[in-house]
């Protein structure tokens, strides 16, 4: 679904943030992306979802070049994506439930459903009462479940989290990755960056890097 | 098709929750936008009634034609119709030398016996009005004229009308002048304001394009805010033009008699506040556009 | 006081890293502020030159003293220097009969033998430049001139006198108008600038608080930044005003030699310069005052 | 040196954020503020450095009712504290050395004496050889520590840090707290926000919170 072949990532002037990174994601596969502080997680991330290009290599995406794809034909790549920022990108302007709806409103959804959805998206995170407050008075920890909720909404073919549970306690960091796991039950493609890889019971692909470099490319921890 | 409708619909809603949202800066738009569009608006008010006024002053531009002392009643009938009949003039005004010699010796506060005048040393003369300021028709006028029989001498009062003439330059000099700096004001401050709603919206503009949002989606509900803008500027531009040609023409009227009504200004016709809302709604319209897919750009 | 000036020293520095960091905004914004300042100086400039020509017109409002056929020079003599002690009489001029006979015979293009006139029908006159258009004065003149021996006739042009003063308020009238109007956009456009550059600076503001700085330490780069906007302004309309100027001379000069010089402008003197810079610098000070305190106020 | 008396804090509608909290923090200690998502940590160390007032009780600060403090007087109170924000409140339009003067600035402090302090708090936090960046070049844990940078380069009395170590992985976090134990070592009034207090041989106060209701107040923890 997701290739990447000999991948090289700098920004001008810099030295290489990504370096020579090959990897092949799977439809419906777990995937964790870890590394410390400044290894390259977020870059890799925004390689994938097309926001940064690669300064030489190749991503395919579903058969597609993405250096071949049209600005154009962007948005509708997007579209497949759910993702998560690391710092959380909410519009401070709207109510929670207006943040929700974002992905929906541009889709075309009708009313009714929308809010069907999205109460359903912040349910799932914890925040159906607060979907009439602004984000500027939610804790850190409910803004990054916001964005979770936004993320989800949709119902993308691909989960992108960078850092997802950065700002959670346990408990609610264990909701919500329970919440990612239960999304790739039903097939969907989950991508997710942390510092380290989950203890948990699950089966899923880690990604480490170290300075830009894949130091467990393709390793599959199993830990069922 | 009803897709399309549907997404214009929601853009346009959202346009108006932004205006709604964000009403105190949005009457600063179309107030800057209104007062901007008002100045040259009322020089253009100005040139429309100028141009009348111009006309009305044309006409009175003279030529006296002094006819010989022995020239026969039928010469002078003659003169007469041929003067009627030329197009470049548009007033024939035969004063005889009786009644401009009455006319002397009142001014004079003489009369003819106080005087010892026994005769009258006045010729007869025509004093014609033309429709044109043109030059070339103004002299083979007076060359015309001056070949005809019986015409002893014709004065053009060219001094008179190269000074209107100059003066009429001069005014649309300055005409000039003042719209260009106004289409620079306009184009700075329109400019600026969007800067602002760039600015505002930025973060929305980012975010929607991250989660798939296509320009033309992102920039519909900014081209709706922009036509708003234009149009509420154009009603603010109507309204002070009404205001500034009540206020003048009040101002007018107390000299109405001393004036001869000239200077009462009239307001445009319909069509032209029309134009003004159209222009103002696509400048609104355009400066949106650029100001969103500018900004869409380097986000 | 070592500590003041090192204080304002660092925020003057602080302001000049900010406009040469966001040159853009700052070249627009001095633009805004420029032209706007321009409009009301190009008035200020009009009504300056225009006072100047309208002393210059009223000179050349006239009485015109018809004297009696039979007065003896004695008399003209008396009357002539009476009227040149007169303080609101500007210039006094007398034209002999004979004078005026040779005139109006040059005109009509006849002489006296061709006519069988034998005695010059014309009354000696003075005719009076005034140096007031007060109607008190004037009428008070009128009178106390016809009442001296020897004076048959005084005619004041008074028609005109009215119709230049009825013009003149209507051109104070359009002024205060556009004055009102161009105040509006200044105080709109400026304001607008203004919460530009709040929106800009929010973040440093708010962390700038966050941190421990105290009010006059954030406003006082923002009020430098403000005056130095002012400036820049101020510099734009002098260069503006001086481009007009050179301009409309250049016409008015192809004009001269039938407009008499009277269009020809004269630049503002230094003074008024100085006056403009300092207005517009501390139009940007308060500005940026207050743009300053509020954001401070509400972050 | 900081007390809390009964304070209650409430936002306009709703219900309760801190319910009669009162503790007492003595000069010199470290401070633990834990609990879940929302409890109202953020809240409470907006409280101790006024950007909050409360909604009812006394705030004594070094003997000083901070609601009779007067507007004039709150930036040199300001300046007293040493604040990581948990939104870390960079200024993006402004490079790293120069987000890391910012508090210096403001100080009077001589320029030569400038470059120094802030190469020392730079290097302190790992980021020395970035100090001509942007923040926005910087990845997520690394914009964390610039905040950290920016905070102890005024050498505060207090330092109050909201989840300093949320975007970190073990390693840094480590190394931030062990920074923050150092200043505390030599003086500094030390506030944390986390989720859970830290399992390291440290002697430490922690205020639990669970929905604005101190659960453990004063109950100091001697892990030593
Ligand atoms: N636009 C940019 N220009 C220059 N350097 C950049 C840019 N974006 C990121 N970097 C650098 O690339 C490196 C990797 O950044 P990245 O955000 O991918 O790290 P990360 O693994 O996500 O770290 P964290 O866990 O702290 O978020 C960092 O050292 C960062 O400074
Ligand atoms: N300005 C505000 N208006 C209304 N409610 C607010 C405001 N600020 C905070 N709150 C609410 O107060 C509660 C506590 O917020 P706070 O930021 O203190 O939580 P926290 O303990 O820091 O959580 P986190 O670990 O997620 O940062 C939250 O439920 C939040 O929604
Ligand atoms: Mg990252
Ligand atoms: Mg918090």
């Amino acid at each position: 679904m997701i290739k990447f072949n000999n991948v090289f990532k700098r920004y001008s002037g810099a030295k290489d943030i990504l370096q020579n990174v090959s990897f092949e994601i799977h439809s419906g596969e777990l995937v964790f992306v870890t590394g410390s502080s400044g290894a390259g997680k977020s870059t890799l991330l925004k390689l994938i979802s097309a926001i940064e290009k690669p300064s030489s290599g190749d991503i395919i995406f579903e058969n597609q070049n993405l250096s071949d794809l049209r600005g154009v034909d962007m948005p509708y790549l997007r579209r497949k994506f759910g993702m998560i920022f690391q710092d959380h990108k909410l519009l401070f302007d709207r109510n929670c439930f207006e943040n929700v709806a974002l992905p929906l409103a541009i889709n075309d959804t009708t009313s009714i459903d929308i809010s069907r959805r999205v109460r359903a998206a912040l349910n799932k995170v914890g925040l159906l009462e607060k979907e009439k407050l602004m984000p500027i008075t939610l804790s850190g920890g409910e803004q990054q479940r916001l964005a979770i909720a936004r993320a989800i909404v949709s119902r993308p073919a691909i989960l992108i989290a960078d850092e997802p549970t950065a700002n959670l306690d346990k408990k609610y960091a264990d909701e919500i990755m329970n919440i990612f796991y239960s999304f790739q039950q039903v097939g969907v493609t989950v991508i997710i960056s942390s510092h380290e890889a989950p203890k948990s019971p699950i089966r899923f692909k880690e990604f480490h890097l170290i300075h830009g470099e894949l130091i467990k490319p393709q390793d599959v921890s199993l830990l069922s | 098709m009803f897709h399309y409708f549907h997404n214009h619909i929601q853009a346009f809603l959202r346009a108006v929750i932004r205006i709604k949202s964000n009403w105190p800066s949005s009457i600063i738009m179309i107030l800057v936008i209104g007062i901007t569009l008002c100045l040259p608006a009322t020089g253009f008010l100005l040139v429309e009634n100028a141009s009348q006024l111009s006309s009305k002053i044309e006409y009175e531009a003279e030529i006296s034609i002094f006819l010989d002392q022995t020239i026969s009643q039928d010469q002078i009938n003659f003169i007469g119709s041929a003067l009627k009949q030329t197009s470049s003039i548009e007033k024939v005004n035969f004063e005889p030398k009786i009644r401009a010699w009455e006319k002397l010796q009142e001014k004079l506060k003489i009369n003819s016996l106080d005087a010892g005048i026994s005769e009258n040393p006045l010729p007869d003369a025509f004093f014609v009005t033309l429709n044109t300021l043109d030059n070339n028709i103004v002299e083979s006028l007076h060359k015309d004229i001056k070949n005809l029989e019986g015409v002893k001498e014709v004065i053009i009062d060219s001094g008179w009308i190269k000074k209107l003439r100059s003066i009429l330059y001069l005014i649309k000099v300055g005409l000039l002048i003042l719209g260009t700096l106004l289409a620079m004001v306009l184009i700075v401050v329109i400019g600026n304001t969007i800067r602002l709603q760039t600015l505002t919206y930025q973060n929305e503009i980012e975010v929607s394009r991250l989660i798939g949002a296509t320009d033309s989606f992102i920039q519909r509900p900014f081209i709706y805010t922009g036509i708003f803008y234009g149009l509420g500027g154009s009603l603010v531009t109507g309204g002070l033009l009404t205001v500034i040609l009540e206020l003048f023409n009040r101002v007018a009227f107390k000299f109405e008699s001393i004036l001869g009504g000239l200077i009462m200004l009239t307001n445009l016709p319909p069509s032209k506040y029309i134009f003004i809302t159209i222009f103002a709604m696509a400048l609104g319209l355009l400066a949106s556009y650029f100001s969103a897919s500018r900004s869409i750009k380097t986000i």
